[in-house]
């Protein structure tokens, strides 16, 4: 599988993650996206018209959204990843992979602006990812007092991946996470994953490695 | 104080291959302007209908709001053919234009920002090294800087102590000379531009003149984005937003001393736009 | 600051919210803190302010009985003095390096801190427990007045308390508490109803 | 008696600039109390303050780097180290 990938891109990063998560290897080719542009070049063009990434090429399967390159890969490689056929559960997760396009689109709409100089109102983005943000804050203490941690089902799956870039980076766009509770919770256990892999802005959890120190001791 | 000193000195404010006739609105120590190309097409940065002087070098327009005494500085090395150079691009920080470089001249947290990167935990002794103000140019220099690094570069296969010099030509710029893993016996330079646009927040273009035959332009762009996004999290997090010059409310040791020759060289020179002058 | 304010509890976080081994940002009148529980469970506050170079110490990691600053590894111990600095993995630090360890209480489920030791414990509310924390773009006033001219109130069909702290002047820190053993669908309709106090609040200010 | 890690070292600290500033002092005796240390034997002059120290050798470089950059309304020159004679 190819990627067409971009190191600060989230949209790409989920892809990287769900693949690492799966231990699926992917082939990565680097794009030019700032400041050269290359994803609106006539090469990327004639593969996504749309001119975004990431675009998974995968023999004849070429793949443009984010949440469709998580469910493939995931039906490729990683079933329990995905809803089962329980209707709660089928809802639920395309529920929260249409929330995914609403954080991308304020929040990530937020992090171009303050970060990488695009147009944009920013205080409109930054209103609509707090409300965003309320919304996932409210719906992950709900499932905390059913005494789950992830957005579907009794496990994470790639609600949580196409959900969480975009959140943990929030900051990027100017927006506070300090105010939830239930999210910090929540990122933390997607962080603590096996394999789990960090982007710029998004660190990795010093303290799940070997203490330097404790020999020591 | 005033900020007479700072406006007198370059700045980057674009890049030469993102310039245009129709210009773009930019903001240069709180003062509005507009960066792009004449009606001849030659560079220009307007400030309220007042032409601004500028040079082109580094791949990036410069200006200064007041007179500059000095030319820009050079970096002869990066003359070199062989060379590849390598415009990363900008990115807006909320942070001091001087913190961003003070970040800049830092080694100690490689292990805990460019994990596995550029340091790692069970690496994380920083020794010795030498820091002087060189008279002649009047540049702050550490030299003999030495850190163990996982992967230093893009093409670097695995760890190797690297070696690094620090250069602050300018209130905010920094050119790092760092061990050029093809090519021993020569530096990879690595430079942070700064572009003060208010005390608290400023844009960053790094700029890079390597010897790599094997990496491609946008393998090295990504690799210079990735270690400095993974600092701009800290960058906007540290308390006060503005860079102490005094430094009553740090703690600052042996493994500090470039910070604290440029923040010396700053209060020398009253370059203390972005700077606190009284802890609090 | 005036003095008799710097010995008051202010409600933090909920208990729950803060993992063992984690730590969390919050803040009192005097700045922002950062909240933290060692691996066993101790809770402890200090000022989110690495005493090396100002990085806020609520990014950090929390090893063992150790909070860790996440720019340069400077660890801090349940004390708040210095255990550890990696460039100088020889040197002992002294205590008199320090982070400033803050009182720190919990009641009624509620972290409760203070910027000086207060004489008494944080006044329990008997029979209630946190619920759940929610920051209100309002001023402690106009929630008051929202819920029904008080800050004991009814969410959802459920009693309430509503404790709450001034972050900014317009921004308030509330912790709803209901009754101890409250179902968890009365709890859930209590949250909803919160969100809904919040927005009545918001549109109201 | 007490003993003394042997890492220990007792050092005259010598710092020169335009120090006449009356928050100075205060200002170094602050500092060092920050990493632990007591300044001893202290003179001061408006050009130059110098005292000793008794401490772990990487705190009194810290203590060093510190006074280099100093507070806003003195200029410190230099600073340096020199053996003192031991205390015990």
């Amino acid at each position: 599988m190819i990627l067409y990938d971009y190191i600060l891109s989230p949209s790409c990063y989920k892809v990287r993650l769900l693949a690492s998560l799966l231990g699926v290897k992917l082939e990565l080719r680097a794009v030019d996206f700032h400041p050269g542009r290359e994803h609106k070049g006539d090469e990327l063009l004639a593969l996504n018209p749309a001119g975004s990434i990431p675009i998974l090429v995968d023999g004849e399967d070429v793949l443009t959204e984010s949440a469709a390159i998580l469910s493939y890969i995931a039906a490729k490689h990683g079933q329990n990843w995905l809803a089962t056929s329980d209707a709660g559960e089928v809802g639920a997760q395309q529920q929260w992979l249409s929330f995914s396009h609403r954080l991308t689109s304020a929040l990530g709409g937020a992090r171009l602006v303050e970060m990488l100089h695009f147009p944009g109102d920013l205080a409109a983005l930054q209103e609509a990812g707090i409300a965003a943000l309320r919304e996932l804050e409210a719906a992950l203490f709900a499932r905390r007092l059913t005494g789950q941690t992830f957005l579907v089902g009794d496990r994470i799956t790639i609600a949580d991946i196409a959900c969480f870039p975009y959140v943990a980076l929030a900051p990027d766009g100017s927006v506070s996470l300090d105010p939830y509770a239930s999210i910090r919770i929540w990122m933390r256990a997607i962080r603590a994953q096996p394999r789990f892999i960090e982007m710029p802005g998004i660190h990795r959890l010093h303290e799940l490695a070997p203490d330097p120190l404790a020999g020591d001791a | 104080m005033s900020d007479q000193a700072m406006r007198d000195a370059w700045f980057p404010v674009g890049l030469l291959s993102g310039l245009t006739r129709a210009g773009t609105a930019s903001m240069l120590m709180g003062e509005d302007i507009t960066v792009g190309l004449d009606d001849t097409g030659a560079p220009s940065v307007d400030c309220g209908g007042r032409k601004l002087p500028t040079v082109e070098r580094f791949g990036h327009l410069w200006t200064s709001l007041g007179a500059p005494e000095k030319d820009l500085f050079t970096i002869p090395e990066a003359d070199h053919p062989e060379r590849t150079l390598v415009d990363v691009g900008v990115v807006r920080v909320k942070c001091s234009p001087l913190r961003a470089v003070e970040n800049f001249l830092d080694i100690a947290h490689f292990p805990f920002v460019h994990t596995d990167i550029l340091g790692e935990e069970d690496h994380p002794e920083v020794n010795n090294y030498k820091v002087e103000v060189r008279k002649d140019e009047d540049e702050v220099w550490a030299t003999k800087v030495e850190f163990y690094q996982p992967q230093a570069a893009a093409s670097a296969g695995g760890g190797i102590i690297t070696e690094y010099m620090y250069r602050v030509p300018a209130p905010t710029c920094s050119v790092l000379y760092k061990t050029c893993p093809p090519r021993p016996g020569e530096w990879d330079v690595i430079c942070l531009f700064v572009q003060p646009l208010t005390e608290e927040l400023c844009d960053v273009w790094p700029w890079m003149a390597l010897f790599d035959d094997t990496s491609t332009i946008t393998d090295l762009i990504h690799f210079q984005q990735l270690i400095f996004l993974q600092d701009r999290s800290i960058l906007e997090n540290q308390i006060p937003k503005k860079l102490p010059l005094d430094p009553a409310l740090e703690t600052p040791t042996r493994a500090d001393l470039t910070s604290v020759a440029y923040r010396r060289w700053l209060k020398r020179h009253d370059y203390t736009y972005g700077a606190q002058l009284v802890a609090e | 600051m005036q003095a008799d304010e710097r010995t008051q509890w202010v409600p933090a976080a909920v208990s729950t919210d803060i993992l063992d081994g984690t730590v969390v940002p919050a803040a009192l009148p005097t700045g922002p803190i950062a909240v933290w529980r060692t691996a066993s469970g101790e809770l402890h506050a200090n000022g989110d302010r690495c005493p090396h170079r100002g990085m806020r110490l609520s990014h950090g990691f929390v090893r063992g009985n150790s909070l860790s600053c996440i720019y340069h590894g400077w660890r801090y111990g349940r004390d708040g003095g210095c255990e550890h600095i990696p460039a100088h993995p020889g040197l002992e630090p002294p205590k008199s390096i320090n982070c400033g360890p803050l009182p720190v209480a919990e009641a009624n489920g509620v972290v409760w801190v203070a910027a000086q030791a207060p004489e008494e414990a944080p006044a329990e509310i008997e029979g209630f427990e946190a619920l759940k924390s929610m920051l209100f773009c309002a001023t402690p006033a106009a929630i008051a007045e929202a819920a029904g001219g008080a800050l004991k109130t009814e969410l959802g069909g459920t009693p309430a308390h509503l404790v709450t702290a001034e972050r900014t002047p317009s921004e308030t820190f509330v912790v709803a508490l209901v009754p101890t053993g409250t179902d968890v669908a009365s709890k859930l309709a209590a949250a909803t109803a919160l969100e809904a106090l919040r927005r009545v609040t918001e549109s109201a200010t | 008696m007490t003993t003394t890690p042997l890492s220990n070292r007792r050092r005259r600290l010598t710092i020169q600039g335009n120090l006449a500033s009356p928050s100075f002092l205060p200002w170094v005796e602050r500092h060092s109390a920050r990493l632990g240390l007591f300044c001893e034997n202290l003179q001061a002059e408006e050009t130059q303050v110098s005292f000793e120290v008794e401490g772990q050798e990487e705190l009194i470089d810290a203590l060093e780097v510190g006074c280099l950059l100093g507070p806003i309304d003195v200029w410190v020159e230099s600073v340096e180290q020199h053996p003192a004679p031991s205390a015990s």
